[in-house]
């Protein structure tokens, strides 16, 4: 509620400083009123004027008046103003006529806005690479070539053809393909075609994700074969999915590819590419799937450049690894794609993090632009015999024109307890809702039944509803007779209504049963706990404390700044030491950071906005009181078990490397030959994750020793080269400055052998086909990265950590930075190994999510949760075990379970469990699921 | 979980002779075409293998909680 | 040392403040509890082949005296309830002090499993109209098709007379409130109880928790062969989760979610 | 760091994001959710941005919607 959407519009002029920011937009013509549109459809079902549909990327049709998709948010439709009959030519204008609501205005001007905002943040995302200008692909010249998103919505169940993987070329719908190709970096990693020297970071994983997909769909057996330079599948649990994939039968083809052609003769599409060994192989497929790169939109690139923004030479917003989602303006902040391509956690980490950022230097104004609701006093009904009042919905024509909604009616009006039945043309809409309250209060209704859609989109509002009336927001409910009834059984009208009867008389008979739930507010200690001094859980403390509120950081060592001590420098050749020491410098100059060295977390109790955390320190033990919890313990390089490491002063790891860089060894002046060995101990077997930093890592080194000496002979040996992103051109660079990069799998890895001074490496050069074998002075291990032991701090916090021990997030897409457990947040390498930048960045981010519990003053518990009947429980703790919450203990004194309130979800899971029915959820308690289930069976 | 679950009460009614009238499937939100292949299936499925033999032996369930009445039961005597 | 002896030495050692165990009364043997104010019974303690769910009857004590410390002489069967108990918090290890004896009819080995003994014999009429005690579960399944399966259940659950035996007999049926007798589940005052639902809800609640001591069936007055039932049950959740009720101390599989599911939802047409 | 010294002494507690993809969506409801008001500009007629159009998403294979 406090957020305002503003769509069709585009920003036109910014003006002013951080803090005080004038913003001038221009709102286009929607052509419909957003508050008497419905949504029903009618327009669009009349509307006569089909368009290509840009959802679909094309591949199906539109009509001229249109949501974008079913789901959309705001579900209003839109007029498209070049297509539509009457606004170009004047003709038609069916859907005014047409539309029950009168919601259609086709005098609707474009309108000007100016916002005063302290702050702005840019998300404007990409836009696919265009495929049409690449000859050789033929993209547009057969329509079974199709571009990644293309395909996307060949797979999507809402897409053109219904989910069912079928060739577009054919009309009917009904030719299933039997080998699909994904050809990798199409508009990346290509300066000569497309201009984008970088890698787009997430094309590769979702190539994998649709040829599983596509395996998936197809009912006969599928050929799918991915042609790509390296496998970028850096992202946490990336790997295992590869590795599933491969293990489903998914070809990898390691190439370059030539030409796609359709074949006039035989109608399908021939390709011609080099395979590794350098030779040209022709194959036929039926369909080529292009994965295309991200890239910034011309409208983007003008906003930036209209604002004074920075770009770097692809067009994206310059930023430096400190500070991933500031803009070279202040009070301008970025994140997702703008900011460098990027997939979808990392975009929603770097959301927040923008969030935290975005609002640092607002925090004293906190609170004055927001508002809170003022409700009315409560009735007290929980004592009176229920007075249910059913409400039942046409939705239009939506179930109107199916259900006869009369019959339904007046059935209603027969049922045990109801004393008032009306009919609506829509329930939602406002006038009604206003209705409603006037009838609930008047005729002193106690329990509302309302029969129109889903719960899921409507509760919400009608529980609102209640409110305004005075009646507790629990004691509705309702039955979807629209979603569950008119729209499935829309060709068979009777049987239709006979159903609608039934799920209101079930509704009716749960609500019958209903009683008023309450909630119960707690306060919330406004401070945090971070655990872990490192990068991460220093920027973490210092964002919290700079929004106002105080933080304990607790540090395992004696001293702060854990890897980023050992660091040189990042990618973007940003010096790293002095970064961590101005960090520490600023978290020992703020007065609302207490820090506590040589630290550890003994034991939690409490939960989201209440914890007391007790933490053990060499002299003392204190119990601290916070509101949120940050987790940042970060990760270790390991030590190899391998190629002479430990045996061979020559044999080294990559942070031991940056530590002779640190030390300005003169064994580096010295070394003439240097080699470097990727993937030691990652991607085997027993650890089959990647470690994401290493390649980067390992280039810059490189890098360091062809600087000081370009007659340095420097040799990588890789299994796939993982520069994802922008990263890309220090790989192109290494490779322009005579870095050596060889190729090897599991199978034939190097073979090292120590020498007196040196030690001898000896791979196997794919395109010669043949060993070679080099004297390297030094060689340097890029080693596997492994999570630290974290057990004694999940069990505390009752969070959980996957088999190779990195932190578990709540959802690994749309939920990067929490935990399942409210009130606790992640961030750094404890999650998974990851550049500073990105430790920053969700560093920041899981500030901005702990925020959103900090800034509140108070949390509601209660509600729909489960209560536990202490005289059925047996004290058998099988509920304790099914919670997923861990809301549920044991009372040692009574041997009994008990619910704690503010962990628990509702999910009923302890309910079903417990054979003897001791636990019952709230607002579904097996009374009233009994109830409804009988009445279902009662006809 | 739930596969377990199921599997378990699937392998329970196989020995009670009820076999094949509990399926699983997972369908998403997104998966309107599934849902309603599945539920078809199923339904053609169930329809196929004729009436529950139990449905002749309970008892209609009434409104009312705690209803007292006595019906008198059939059973097919074993063969 | 023979128990009598042992059971002394427990109880005046302090070791346990009741010994539960069996006493001869006029020619019969019947559940006792052996305290220190009746040691003078210790002479009538006897040990046969006579069975009761002793173990039942320390999760009652505890109840009422959490920290009572209860010695049980206990045969396998006994052991794999008082395990069950254990993991499900109705008894704690340390309260008790289970004294083991030789396994029914077994004379010579004095630890063998009953599970592994014969059913007991049952009469004609039985082998007539209802399913055979001795049958083995599979050929039973193999023998019969899904409508005659069905019958035989059927008619077997028919005869219920809803005595609850079986339920107050179970040494692991613990909970103060039983679903069997919920009025919304079970109409109350029915008979038969609405087949097959009443047994098979119990047979469900039974599933991870069924240490198949088969007190249930000898107590069933309607002879209805319950072991055989939820000797199945067992062998499907030893299939399906890979445990043993009362085996050991691991918690029933039945209340663990996430952990690894390698199984897939069956197809259809299975 | 991201702090600017010119920042006012009564800042405007109000933020506007430009963008109404899963990144500008995500940013605006942790902002609003820490209790300043937000304008989220979308310059289509619906937010969602590119997410909405794909299928499933991995490792998970949840759907994207």
């Amino acid at each position: 509620m406090n957020i305002e959407l503003l769509t069709l519009t585009e920003v036109t002029a910014i003006s002013g400083q951080e803090g005080d920011i004038t913003a001038t937009l221009v709102q286009h013509p929607r052509y419909v009123d957003t508050d008497k549109c419905i949504a029903c459809g009618l327009c669009a079902e009349k509307c006569p004027k089909k368009v290509p549909d840009e959802y679909n990327e094309g591949l199906g049709k539109r009509k001229a008046i249109y949501v974008p998709y079913s789901q959309a948010v705001p579900l209003k439709y839109t007029i498209d103003p070049n297509n539509c009959l009457y606004l170009t030519k004047e003709r038609c204008g069916l859907c005014e006529t047409v539309c029950p609501s009168h919601a259609i205005n086709y005098l609707d001007q474009k309108k000007e806005i100016t916002l005063n905002v302290g702050s702005v943040v840019l998300s404007t995302g990409f836009k696919s690479f265009d495929p049409s200008g690449l000859d050789h692909l033929s993209f547009g010249k057969h329509p079974d070539i199709v571009t990644s998103m293309g395909f996307e919505r060949v797979l999507s169940a809402t897409g053109p053809q219904g989910g069912h993987l079928v060739l577009p070329s054919d009309k009917k719908h009904k030719k299933e393909p039997k080998k699909i190709a994904w050809l990798q970096c199409v508009g990346s990693r290509d300066e000569n075609r497309s201009k984008n020297s970088y890698c787009s970071s997430v094309c590769c994983m979702y190539a994998v994700k649709q040829s599983v997909m596509a395996m998936d769909h197809s009912k006969a057996p599928l050929d799918c074969a991915i042609f790509y330079m390296d496998m970028r599948t850096q992202g946490k649990d990336f790997d295992t999915y590869l590795e599933k994939a491969k293990d489903n039968g998914v070809r990898f083809v390691r190439s370059r590819v030539h030409t796609v052609m359709p074949d006039p003769h035989k109608g399908n599409l021939v390709m011609t590419y080099v395979d590794e060994l350098g030779a040209l192989k022709t194959e036929y497929f039926d369909m080529v799937v292009l994965s295309t790169g991200l890239e910034i939109s011309a409208d983007s690139f003008a906003l930036a450049t209209g604002m004074g923004i920075e770009l770097d030479a692809s067009n994206f917003i310059n930023t430096n690894s400190f500070n991933p989602v500031s803009t070279s303006m202040p009070g301008i902040y970025a994140c997702g794609v703008f900011t460098g391509p990027k997939d979808i956690p990392q975009s929603v980490m770097e959301a927040s993090a923008a969030a935290a950022a975005a609002t640092e230097g607002l925090a004293v104004s906190r609170n004055t632009l927001t508002k809170a609701v003022v409700k009315p006093k409560e009735r007290e009904v929980a004592e009176d015999a229920p007075k249910i009042g059913v409400f039942v919905c046409n939705c239009g024509t939506n179930i109107g024109g199916i259900v006869d909604i009369p019959a339904v009616a007046a059935y209603a009006a027969e049922l045990p307890g109801v004393v008032y039945v009306e009919e609506n043309l829509f329930t939602c809409s406002q006038d009604t809702q206003d209705k409603m309250v006037e009838v609930i209060r008047n005729k002193g209704l106690n329990r509302i039944v309302v029969a129109a859609c889903t719960p899921k989109t409507h509760e919400e509002l009608f529980r609102e509803t209640l409110i305004d009336a005075g009646l507790n927001k629990y004691l509705i409910e309702m039955a979807n007779i629209r979603n569950q009834d008119s729209w499935v059984h829309s060709d068979e009208p009777e049987k239709a209504t006979t159903k609608a009867k039934d799920l209101v008389r079930m509704a009716v008979a749960k609500a019958f049963r209903l009683a008023p739930l309450f909630e119960t507010q707690l306060p919330v200690s406004p401070s945090a706990l971070v655990v872990g001094g490192g990068i991460a859980g220093m920027t973490a403390a210092l964002s919290l404390s700079r929004q106002g509120y105080p933080v304990t950081l607790v540090e395992k060592n004696q001293h702060m700044g854990g890897n980023g001590r050992q660091l040189c420098k990042t990618w973007k050749n940003e010096e790293i030491a002095p970064f961590v020491k101005g960090l520490i410098a600023d978290i020992e100059a703020d007065g609302q950071i207490q820090t506590l060295l040589g630290a550890t977390v003994e034991s939690v109790e409490g939960f989201v906005g209440n914890f007391k955390t007790t933490v053990t320190s060499v002299d003392k033990t204190q119990l601290i009181d916070h509101g949120v919890a940050l987790i940042a313990t970060g990760a270790v390089e390991s030590k190899p078990t391998e190629y002479a490491y430990g045996q061979h002063k020559a044999v080294m790891t990559l942070l031991e490397l940056d530590a002779l860089f640190m030390e300005k060894d003169t064994r580096l002046e010295k070394a003439m030959e240097v080699v470097f060995i990727q993937c030691v101990g990652s991607r085997d077997k027993e650890h089959p994750y990647c470690s994401k930093v290493c390649c980067t890592h390992a280039i810059k080194s490189a890098m360091a020793f062809k600087k000081k000496n370009p007659d340095t002979g420097v040799y990588v040996l890789y299994r796939d080269i993982r520069t994802y992103g922008q990263r890309e051109t220090l790989y192109r660079e290494a490779r322009k400055a005579g870095i050596l990069f060889f190729q090897y799998d599991l199978d034939s890895k190097p073979v090292v052998t120590p020498g007196e001074n040196r030690v001898s490496v000896e791979f196997t050069d794919t395109i010669l086909g043949r060993r070679l074998c080099v004297d390297a002075d030094i060689l340097c291990l890029s080693a596997r990265i492994d999570a630290r032991d974290n057990t004694h701090l999940s069990q505390a916090f009752k969070v959980t950590a996957d088999s190779a021990g990195w932190l578990l997030e709540a959802h690994q897409k749309l939920r990067p930075v929490d935990f399942a457990t409210d009130g606790v947040f992640l961030c750094g390498m404890s999650h998974y190994p990851k550049p500073v930048d990105e430790s920053i960045a969700q560093a920041k981010a899981a500030a901005a999510r702990a925020l959103t519990v900090l800034s509140r003053n108070s949390i509601n518990v209660g509600g729909i949760v489960a209560q536990i009947d202490p005289e059925r429980c047996a004290g058998c703790g099988g509920c304790v075990e099914v919670c997923s919450y861990n809301a549920i203990t044991m009372d040692p004194e009574r041997e009994v379970a008990v619910v704690n309130d503010a962990l628990c979800k509702g999910c009923g899971a302890c309910a079903a469990t417990c054979p003897s029915e001791a636990p019952s959820l709230m607002g579904f308690n097996n009374d009233q699921l009994y109830a409804q289930i009988k009445s279902a069976l009662a006809v | 979980m739930t596969i377990k679950r199921i599997t378990f009460v699937q392998e329970m009614l196989k020995f009670m002779g009820l076999e094949g009238r509990l399926h699983l499937e997972w369908i998403s939100s997104a998966e309107a075409q599934k849902f309603a292949r599945v539920v078809t299936d199923f339904t053609e499925k169930i329809t196929h293998l004729g009436p529950s033999p139990i449905a002749g032996q309970t008892r209609s369930i009434s409104m009312e909680p705690h209803e007292n009445k006595r019906r008198k039961h059939e059973y097919h005597k074993a063969g | 040392m023979n128990i009598t002896k042992q059971v002394e030495q427990l109880l005046k050692q302090g070791d346990v403040d009741i010994f539960l165990a069996y006493r001869e009364l006029d020619g019969h043997l019947i559940p006792h509890g052996y305290t220190l104010d009746n040691l003078e019974d210790l002479e009538n303690l006897k040990v046969s082949q006579h069975r009761y769910s002793l173990e039942k009857v320390a999760t009652h004590l505890t109840e009422k005296k959490p920290n009572l410390k209860i010695g049980i002489v206990a045969r396998d069967c006994n052991q794999r309830a008082l395990n069950l108990l254990y993991t499900w918090n109705q008894l704690s290890p340390e309260n008790i002090t289970p004294l083991m004896v030789n396994c029914c009819p077994s004379q010579t080995r004095n630890h063998s499993d009953c599970t592994y003994l014969e059913p007991k014999k049952t009469g004609t009429f039985k082998q007539k109209k209802g399913i055979d005690f001795n049958e083995n579960p599979r050929e039973f399944m193999d023998n019969n098709d899904n409508g005659q399966r069905f019958s035989r259940w059927m008619y077997e659950f028919s005869k219920c007379i809803k005595c609850y035996g079986c339920r107050n007999i179970c040494p692991v049926c613990f909970c103060t409130d039983c679903s069997l007798e919920n009025p919304d589940l079970v109409e109350p005052g029915a008979l038969p109880p609405e087949i097959p639902i009443f047994h098979l809800v119990r047979a469900t609640h039974m599933a991870g928790r069924c240490i198949d001591c088969g007190l249930c069936e000898d107590a069933c007055p309607a002879e209805i062969p319950l072991r055989f039932l939820y000797r199945e049950m067992n062998r499907i959740v030893s299939d399906v989760f890979d445990y043993t009720p009362g085996a050991g101390l691991e918690k029933s599989p039945f209340t663990i979610i996430g952990n690894e599911v390698t199984l897939e939802p069956r197809p259809m047409d299975a | 760091m991201d702090k600017n010294i010119n920042t006012p002494a009564n800042p405007q507690g109000a933020v506007m994001v430009v963008g109404g993809g899963i990144a500008g969506m995500q940013a605006a409801l942790d902002i609003a959710n820490s209790g300043f008001y937000v304008y989220l500009v979308e310059k289509s007629p619906a937010i969602g941005g590119k997410m909405a159009q794909l299928d499933k998403t991995f490792p998970t294979n949840d759907c994207a919607m």
